[in-house]
């Protein structure tokens, strides 16, 4: 029994020790990283890539993939601004943002729940035409806004915490609430378990399709949002590319299957808090660009390996 | 009973139902007839649209427009599960249907959780589930994952969640084939309690003699098409084996031609093999041309000793031998390469490609060995083969390039069983071997392990069925919590069995 | 105060040209204090990655931070952060607004030289395609620049201005397989940047056709090698000096460091056109110096 | 039996009705897509595509993926490049690219088939450690070669077709012959469609998948040396960028499953062609940069949606 607690409690845990590892590593090699300043800093570069990671969860865990966020968060990005420039209504910028983030995301849910089109191609058909379209919002440039109404979310804090990671925090906390308390969240782990069991069992799964997609496209507009508050800008063809492989990572290295029904929302958030450690004490110990690219890509790879070897110690399947 | 029972009007009516798939019909025409408080049985071969007919009324499939359901005389619309369900439909569906990432519980009431304003209520879960749980004499914790149960156990869930739901109709579809006989027993009892509610209840199994202890009706279909019905009273084997055929069948499993003395060698010995956590030090020993029964009840570790026999787990203690000659078993590979073959008890997750032809299914195991130079395909050494397996094992098929998911169950096992025979084994492990099997292929199964028998090779046979073992092993082991309990001897008792098996006689033989 | 620690946030690494600046940035440095501590990255382009690394930057407690910056408008406020910080941020090569210095070429005037070479060649008169990249400063600087150059004749028509070539090789061979087809006659292309131009100017001869030539900026070392050939349909290229103009940077950015305003905030370098004439008294990128 | 034949021929032929449905458009509009000269440049065009995209059917036939084509394509690019400057020997730079991607692709083979990682999280990591090698080989600028002894192969043709439509349609039929004549191909649908029963049945399943990733390794180095040649110049950091979606792309569109099992490489040779003639034909019609986006977004949504209509028009299910 107690060898059972223990180990339940290691694969809880996941890639904590990996985290905790690699913030020691290099606090010792910098002297720095584990600074009060410095560590706000990675919880800030970490906020964003956690929302969209936290989006991607849900539509990971039904067995689906979800490539359009970056493209999204660029579109909402773009309106965040634009309407910010508004007088008087500069405030709107961000429902604004967010609800252009769940029309995209809602679009691509119907398609894939309705249509039953593979995920894969349809959100890859809208990275393409959505990228299009935020480039189309600003003409082609950059939008600015040097007083946008809302910036404190993207420079501001609360008693010393980013703004940005406050809202990260509060998306985590939020997904984990729906996914582990209501029988909305049941229905998401059944699609992804097995999804012919969960439609013979009665759940709609085009609804619960669709909720994942949308709430993936919602968080991509907070996103935007968000990168439109800390930049006071946004550009329709530079922001958010590759933000997608970013998320993915953080999702998979939190150890959710990319088969669906298996995953933690809180394994997410050290994914994506692994990643953003891992950009930023490269930079701080002084590693060239192209060697941070070389132990980036090395660490991820090693991480899910000592992972692996760790729970496969435990038990004998 | 059966007095009463007829002049009750019918709960439901499906009249005139046709099923078509693609470009081949799987139903046509069929009615039925269920009252309330009747056990109905539904009989047929190895896709006789039983199972579609079920799916139709569970709304898993949609049927071809010109057919009608009724619902106490009321016209139903069907179509969709969550319609089937209001009308109080629930169905335990043939190919387990539960979500391997979810705990038992979650599973029993999935669509239908107890909730306060769409929050799970975990409390009142586990307070509806576990009476259900205690009255089928589930042993196992409600929250344990169902990724960890074994295929019997799963079958007890699948069981309990159709008794969640206040169903007025319970369509059960072959809820037997991993149970043994105590399981089955806990089974019969709920089913005459529900009867007794005036719940109906449709039975489908390929077990005669449930259909003899439970039935109140019984109807047949034969090649998607309704053959009749017969009433208690008229129920004889050989009656419903005619119709179900549309021939005579004689007699299944005998054995008296073979004879195994003690004088044969032993081709697979093991000793004391266990992996340290479901099984453990299990010793045994089969001579050539001798049938191993393995009994046990469900979730014993009969599946487990003998995936460890056959390297597809790790072992931590134990020996193979083969032939007297110690052998280094850590892959299948390995196994067959020595020849050690192994049906799994679970084809469609673990033996079939469901998406390759039968051909490739047949002889995924030697088209290596039959390869031209460079690894080609030899396509004419392997519809030969192919041939050769679906006419010496009667597999019925309209070809041999149609892919094996397109099989009925019963075929699909026999086109399983053709693989591994292709590997021409010294010893092979039938695990459950004629599970969700008809009678006709049963049948056709035990002449063929006689005849594996007759020359020389060694077989093991793992089965829930009680009966079955009783017909063709002339030895039996019993397994109980991962150990070798006792041993039956000839004369075969059931008793005998059933005692070692619960535990309540002396220890290992 | 010293020169510690550097920190320099390019657009793309593993462009030559930028290997160029940080060349630049790296033996200007080292005059001053040679143990100076330089950390080099890439911002792929993207400003959120650029303004995380600006802040890493920060923490990381650098004294000058080198800024090639993704976004000329939008990078301001992290400028402001950075000084705000205590550090100096000097600007290359894309204008960054209040940066303490700025280097940069005059990329108007990069469009203008190449494309009048273009207008002089043609005798004012002819069809011109503009091969355009990412909208970034630059390349809508050069845009500009080459249309008010071909703008002031009025028997010059442009084709096409709205093909992205993504300024590489690559898709300079793409965009200009395409324009190809669907132009009969072309009499001279304006490509954004070199690889641009050699990646067209690929297509051309695969498709045998040569009835124009190519004009571009840049300078960089394969267009030097197609010039010095004489048979290239290169024709001109407006050069830039990334190793200079990045370590002119450094040097006013440490003065400013050491407490002196430069004189000028923004400095703008004359691109210097080369053309097969010329080219063999072009000091290229990768000389040596 | 006529109809079920009929539907076979239909299912069998895939997206190509899509994709004659496209070239008949743009030749209206355009006028000149139909041209020779210009079929000759989408075949061009579409071959580095077609390369990556087989080694890519593959893996995915094995309910695999590989992110790190791109990559390895721009490491065995600059590999073709280096070599093909050292006098005498240039022409080695060809097979030096080839056995540089073998070598990548077999070190993600073996760390999936052997260490039992993740197939996305390990081509992740080597996407970025590999792109980081190829940045290192070159140290970081682009290296080129004017007098590249091997570019036929990128600019020259043979009767008119070009070299590299004949190197990709040759991959094609090679990767055919191993999927459909030999035993491994067999083996890798086995795996595809059921890989614990491929092992129950003694298939030894890392080897097929070190296979798998091996091939789509080596055929990422081909198109290296494809992409060097034709460019006579390869750049670590720019080439092969995202490369990864456009072969996953014509996969998909090609019909080939995601969970592996099913799926044809005339299929993905469609599916290149397809990518190929979009991006083709819309600057021919003089579509704007981004305008060309967002088509291209909902063509490759609608080419998916039409293809499953088709297919359910003849089926029930
Ligand atoms: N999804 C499907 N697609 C195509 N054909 C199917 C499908 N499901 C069933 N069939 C075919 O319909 C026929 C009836 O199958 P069904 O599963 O109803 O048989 P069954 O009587 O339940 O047999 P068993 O006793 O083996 O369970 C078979 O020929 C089967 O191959
Ligand atoms: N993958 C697994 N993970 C954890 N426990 C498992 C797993 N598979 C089986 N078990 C457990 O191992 C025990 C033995 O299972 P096994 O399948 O060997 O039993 P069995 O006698 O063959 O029963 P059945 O008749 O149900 O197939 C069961 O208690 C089961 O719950
Ligand atoms: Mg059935
Ligand atoms: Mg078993």
């Amino acid at each position: 029994m107690d060898k059972l607690k223990f180990r339940s409690t290691l694969t809880a845990l996941g890639m904590l020790p990996v985290l905790v590892l690699l913030a020691i590593g290099f606090h010792v090699l910098s002297g720095r990283f584990l600074s009060v300043n410095n560590l706000s800093i990675v919880m800030q570069q970490a906020s964003i890539n956690t929302v969209l990671a936290a989006g991607m969860t849900f539509v990971i865990l039904t067995g689906g993939i979800d490539l359009s966020v970056g493209s999204i968060l660029a579109a909402s990005a773009m309106i965040a601004v634009i309407v910010s420039l508004v007088p008087d209504l500069g405030m709107l910028g961000v429902p604004a943002a967010i609800a252009a983030g769940l029309a995209c995301g809602f679009l691509n849910g119907a398609i894939i729940a309705w249509l039953k089109l593979p995920p894969f191609i349809v959100t890859l058909g809208s990275l393409t035409a959505i990228r299009g379209v935020a480039r189309l919002l600003g003409s082609d440039t950059t939008v600015f806004n040097p007083d946008l109404p809302f910036d404190f979310i993207g420079n501001g804090s609360l008693f010393g915490v980013p703004w940005l990671a406050i809202i990260a925090i509060a998306t985590i906390i939020v997904s984990w609430f729906i996914l582990k308390r209501t029988v909305l969240g049941t229905w998401i782990y059944a699609v992804g378990g097995n999804s012919e069991a969960a439609r013979l069992t009665g759940i709609k799964v085009p609804l619960v399709l669709l909720f994942v997609y949308s709430m993936s496209g919602l968080l991509s507009g907070l996103g935007g949002a968000m990168s439109a508050a800390r930049l006071y800008a946004a550009n329709g063809l530079q922001l958010g590319q590759a933000y997608e492989l970013d998320a993915i990572a953080a999702v998979i290295l939190g150890g959710t299957s990319f088969v669906g029904g298996v995953g933690s929302i809180w394994g997410t958030l050290i994914g994506a808090l692994i990643i953003a450690v891992l950009s930023n004490g490269l930079i701080l110990v002084g590693v060239s660009d192209i060697w941070q690219y070389i132990i980036k890509g090395l660490v991820i790879i090693v991480a899910v390996g000592l992972d692996r070897y760790r729970l496969k110690g435990l038990s004998r399947t | 009973m059966t007095a009463t029972a007829n002049e009750q009007r019918p709960l439901l009516e499906m009249r005139d139902i046709s099923k078509t798939f693609g470009a081949s019909k799987a139903l046509s025409q069929v009615s039925l007839t269920v009252r309330a408080g009747e056990v109905h049985a539904l009989m047929g071969e190895n896709g006789a649209g039983k199972s579609t007919l079920m799916k139709i009324l569970s709304g898993a499939y949609t049927a071809d427009p010109g057919g009608s359901v009724l619902i106490e005389g009321v016209p139903a619309t069907l179509g969709d599960p969550l319609k089937a369900k209001a009308y109080g439909i629930a169905v335990i569906y043939q190919e387990l249907s539960l979500a391997p990432n979810l705990t038992v519980a979650q599973n029993m009431f999935l669509g239908n959780e107890p909730s306060r304003f769409g929050l799970a209520d975990r409390a009142e879960m586990r307070r509806r589930a576990d009476p259900i749980l205690k009255q089928l004499g589930i042993d196992f914790d409600a929250s344990r994952r169902v990724a960890e149960l074994s295929l019997g156990e799963r079958q007890m869930v699948e069981i309990a969640r159709a008794l969640t739901t206040n169903a007025r109709i319970i369509v059960m579809d072959e809820p037997t084939t991993s149970l043994t006989s105590r399981e089955t027993e806990k089974l019969f009892d709920v089913i005459a309690r529900l009867k007794a509610d005036g719940i109906a209840i449709i039975y489908i199994s390929h077990r005669m003699e449930e259909i003899y202890q439970l039935s109140d009706r019984v109807s047949v279909l034969r090649d998607g098409a309704y053959v009749g019905t017969l009433d208690r009273a008229d129920l004889s084997a050989s009656k419903l084996v005619s119709m179900m055929v549309g021939r005579d069948l004689s007699s299944f499993y005998k054995k008296e031609h073979r004879q195994v003395t003690g004088e044969r060698a032993a081709v697979l010995s093991v000793t004391n093999i266990g992996d340290g956590v479901k099984v453990h030090d299990c010793s045994f020993e089969v001579r050539a041309g001798e049938v191993l029964g393995i009994a046990g009840l469900v979730g014993s570790g009969r599946t487990e000793l003998a995936r460890l026999v056959y390297g597809a787990d790790r072992r931590t203690t134990g020996d193979v031998m083969l032939n007297g000659k110690p052998i280094s078993v850590t892959s299948p590979r390995d196994a067959l390469d020595a020849g050690i073959a192994y049906l799994t008890e679970d084809r469609k997750a673990l033996g079939l490609f469901l998406d390759m032809s039968i051909s490739d299914n047949i002889n995924i195991g030697v088209i290596a060995a039959d390869a031209k130079a460079g690894g080609v395909l030899d396509f004419a050494r392997a519809r030969e083969r192919a041939a050769q397996a679906v006419k010496s094992l009667s597999i019925r098929t309209a070809g041999t390039q149609i892919n094996v998911g397109a099989l009925s169950g019963g075929n699909q096992q026999k086109a399983l069983l053709a693989r591994l025979l292709e590997t021409r084994p010294k010893a092979i492990i039938l695990d459950e071997p004629t599970r969700g099997v008809d009678v006709g292929a049963k049948s056709e199964i035990y002449r063929i392990i006689d005849e594996l028998a007759q020359n020389g090779i060694a077989i093991v046979v793992i089965s829930s069925d009680l009966p079955e073992i009783l017909g063709i092993a002339d030895r039996v082991l019993v397994m109980r919590e991962g150990r070798i309990a006792g041993e039956v001897n000839q004369p075969i008792e059931q008793e005998a069995i059933m005692a070692f098996a619960t535990g309540t006689t002396g220890t290992a033989a | 105060k010293d020169l510690n620690k550097i920190g320099i946030s390019v657009g793309l690494l593993g462009n030559p040209f930028f290997v160029a600046t940080i060349k630049g940035i790296e033996d200007r440095a080292k005059e001053i204090n040679p143990n100076v501590e330089v950390t080099s990255v890439s911002a792929d382009y993207d400003l959120n990655k650029q303004v995380s690394q600006i802040d890493s930057f920060i923490a990381a407690g650098v004294d000058i931070i080198m800024l090639n910056a993704v976004d000329a408008k939008a990078i301001a406020p992290a400028v402001k952060k950075a000084q705000a910080a205590g550090v100096v941020v000097a600007a290359f090569d894309v204008s960054a607004p209040g940066a303490d210095v700025t280097v940069m070429t005059n990329n108007v005037k990069a469009g203008e030289e190449a494309c009048n070479y273009i207008a002089e060649k043609l005798g004012n008169k002819g069809d011109v395609v503009i091969i355009n990249g990412p909208a970034s400063s630059s390349i809508l600087e050069r845009v500009q620049g080459c249309k008010e150059a071909l703008g002031k004749h009025a028997d010059i028509k442009i084709l096409s201005d709205d093909q992205n070539g993504q300024g590489s090789r690559d898709g300079g061979l793409a965009v200009m397989q395409g324009l190809l087809t669907r132009f009969d006659k072309i009499d001279a292309v304006f490509a954004i940047n070199d690889p641009t131009a050699i990646g067209a100017e690929l297509a051309a001869k695969q498709l045998n056709r040569s009835e124009f030539f190519f004009t571009a900026v840049d300078g960089a070392p394969d267009i030097e090698k197609a010039l010095a050939s004489g048979n290239s349909m290169i024709k001109a290229s407006a050069s830039q000096d990334p190793y200079v103009m990045a370590g002119e940077a450094l040097k006013l950015g440490v003065e400013v460091l050491n407490g002196k305003k430069p004189a000028e905030p923004v400095v703008l370098l004359d691109p210097q056109l080369i053309t097969a004439d010329n080219v063999k008294d072009y000091k290229g990128w990768t000389a040596a110096r």
